[in-house]
């Protein structure tokens, strides 16, 4: 039902927006090796619709599906595919980042590997940016305190 | 020789830079905040719609041209919205709309 | 057609400067907004042309999108600041 | 002697028809308060059924819908339409669908959703129409030397019910001539309106009256219409 004295017209373009704009992210972010983009910018995006939701229906709604403590997990597991397909490089007896050795292990022919290669990298600081740009957005926003410790406190 | 489609495309585009113009003018002219949003609300949603249908036009029916046209719904929604958004919050933060001198009485 | 859109741009470029005005000189922070605002229609537009001259138009398009979608997020964040601080 | 009799006769008669017309007022007043109350108790039983029905089958269809819309939108985005990218097209609607099922149909409306989506699809040119006389309107007072304006604020109550009407509504006035939606409090809109006239026309309700057909919120009848218990007392009295 309405809640009257809401700003129910900013909230409801929101909410139809927002999963539209994290698929649009999502995009950006695997179609990294064709078109203008890849990890950074789509992660970005991501975190500016997480952004827009926080802003928009509050600290409750957006910790029932993404709370601080995943985020701060997401920043460490894209760090660690982006380093840990570097460091896959390494082992396999290629540069950092050389993804070209990836057929190895892949059984595809190196110019296809190297396209794989570049996507997970591009999922792995797609990943780390977007929760690095939340977890921060969230620190500003409550003052470095959640709710829920302050709730704890009392 | 130009076909058809581009006069179309050329003549929407122009519409829009029209439309782009006057609300400029718009916002520059008029007295005061409030005034100024209906120029930009309404200017650019339309000027910005024209011109990206009149480009998508130009392009011709193929999926780029589907992507302009998905900007172009995108704009319509989110201006106005963007609009209501800033006015609310300008006049909760205290801002006195411009009145005429016989209708302050 | 090439010419056209280079008028286009040019023209576009010149209002964007009409409403740096605003964006300069105009009295309070929501004039201001409103002024960034309507800039980044204009840029939108500007960048798909850019498309045309680069024959690269999807490309273009994916960013004039993703400026479209900053600049709206971008307003309303301000916007409930604004709000909330004032 | 004959004249007292009269007169008391006069009097009880009176006497009765004052009670009888308190006893009909009483009763019709009860007539009226039953009604009221079974009219709330059978909104409250419809409103339950259907709570209870659409929770039971909201969440499973707003996944599935949301990942299709989701999902047709990713293939519109794309424009490759060989296995790897549609399989990662999959799983990215997938992930987002999960994430966000109850954010693109949170407060769904009972409606026959392709008459909606008709309507709406009708009420778009009249739209069009308005946005581009709004925009002339626009030009006329930015190009004019006076610049005729006198603007004022103006508040009105809407009857509208579901909120995606009430956005629908706000965004059509911003983009009609002359007035801007500033607020939402209370359930009244605080419009901005450059004159007089055009606050008027906003007044008259004719896109309120569209809106309301579209999202088929026209559509009710209200027992107390039919019923109308007010012109009965008037009678009486």
């Amino acid at each position: 039902m309405i809640i009257r004295g809401e700003d129910i017209i900013i909230k409801t373009i929101s909410r139809v927006l927002v999963p539209f704009i994290q698929l649009y992210a999502l995009y950006v972010i695997m179609h990294g090796h064709y078109s203008p983009g890849g990890g950074f910018q789509g992660g970005v995006i991501l975190g500016a619709s997480m952004v827009l939701l926080f802003i928009t229906h509050g600290y409750a709604e957006v910790n029932r599906k993404f709370s601080e403590n995943i985020a701060v997990l997401f920043s460490s597991i894209g760090v660690l595919i982006y380093s840990g397909i570097g460091f896959l490089c390494l082992l396999l007896l290629g540069n950092y980042l050389d993804y070209s050795k990836l057929y190895k292990i892949l059984s595809v022919d190196p110019a296809h590997a190297r396209s794989l290669g570049i996507l997970g990298v591009e999922i792995g600081v797609g990943f780390a940016v977007m929760a690095v740009m939340f977890s921060i957005f969230f620190d500003i926003s409550t003052g470095g305190v959640s709710p829920d410790d302050e709730e704890e406190a009392e | 020789m130009m076909s058809v489609m581009t006069i179309v495309s050329v003549l929407f585009i122009l519409g829009g830079l029209f439309f782009f113009t006057t609300a400029t003018i718009g916002l520059i002219r008029f007295p005061d905040f409030f005034t100024r949003l209906h120029a930009t609300g309404k200017g650019d949603t339309l000027a910005v719609f024209l011109s990206l249908l009149g480009l998508a036009l130009y392009e011709g029916f193929s999926l780029t041209g589907l992507k302009i046209v998905i900007i172009a719904i995108f704009m319509f929604i989110a201006q106005p919205t963007a609009t209501h958004a800033i006015s609310k919050a300008g006049l909760r933060f205290g801002l006195k709309p411009w009145m005429r001198e016989e209708d302050r009485k | 057609m090439n010419n056209f859109l280079i008028v286009i741009t040019l023209a576009l470029c010149l209002l964007v400067f009409v409403v740096l005005y605003r964006v300069v000189f105009g009295p309070g922070v929501f004039n201001r907004i409103a002024a960034i605002s309507a800039i980044g229609t204009k840029t939108l537009v500007i960048l798909i042309i850019f498309g045309y001259f680069y024959n690269r138009v999807e490309m273009f398009i994916d960013i004039s999108l993703v400026y479209a979608l900053l600049n709206f997020i971008g307003c309303v964040a301000a916007a409930k600041y604004l709000e909330t601080e004032g | 002697m004959e004249v007292t009799l009269l007169v008391q006769a006069a009097d009880d008669a009176y006497r009765i028809l004052e009670n009888a017309r308190g006893q009909a007022v009483e009763l019709l007043n009860t007539a009226t308060k039953l009604t009221s109350d079974t009219r709330w108790m059978e909104e409250k039983k419809i409103e339950a059924v259907l709570m209870g029905a659409q929770k039971k089958k909201s969440s499973l269809q707003n996944f599935v819908v949301t990942f299709l819309m989701l999902f047709a939108f990713w293939a519109l985005l794309s424009g490759k339409f060989d296995s790897f990218h549609l399989s990662l097209g999959v799983v990215c609607s997938f992930v987002v669908a999960l994430l966000g099922h109850d954010l693109l149909f949170a407060n769904v409306r009972v409606g026959d959703i392709r008459v909606i989506v008709q309507r709406f699809l009708a009420y778009l040119p009249w739209h069009v129409y308005q946005i581009v006389v709004a925009n002339f309107h626009v030009a006329y007072l930015a190009l004019s030397p006076k610049m005729p304006i006198s603007p004022k604020i103006m508040r009105f109550k809407t009857k509208l019910e579901s909120d995606i009407s009430w956005v629908t509504l706000a965004n059509s006035i911003t983009l009609t001539p002359g007035t801007i939606t500033i607020d939402i409090e209370e359930g009244e809109f605080v419009v901005h309106a450059l004159s007089e006239k055009l606050a008027d026309d906003l007044n008259t309700g004719e896109m309120e009256d569209r809106i309301a057909h579209v999202f088929m919120e026209a559509d009710h009848i209200y027992i107390q219409d039919v019923l109308d218990v007010a012109r009965i007392f008037a009678e009486f009295r």
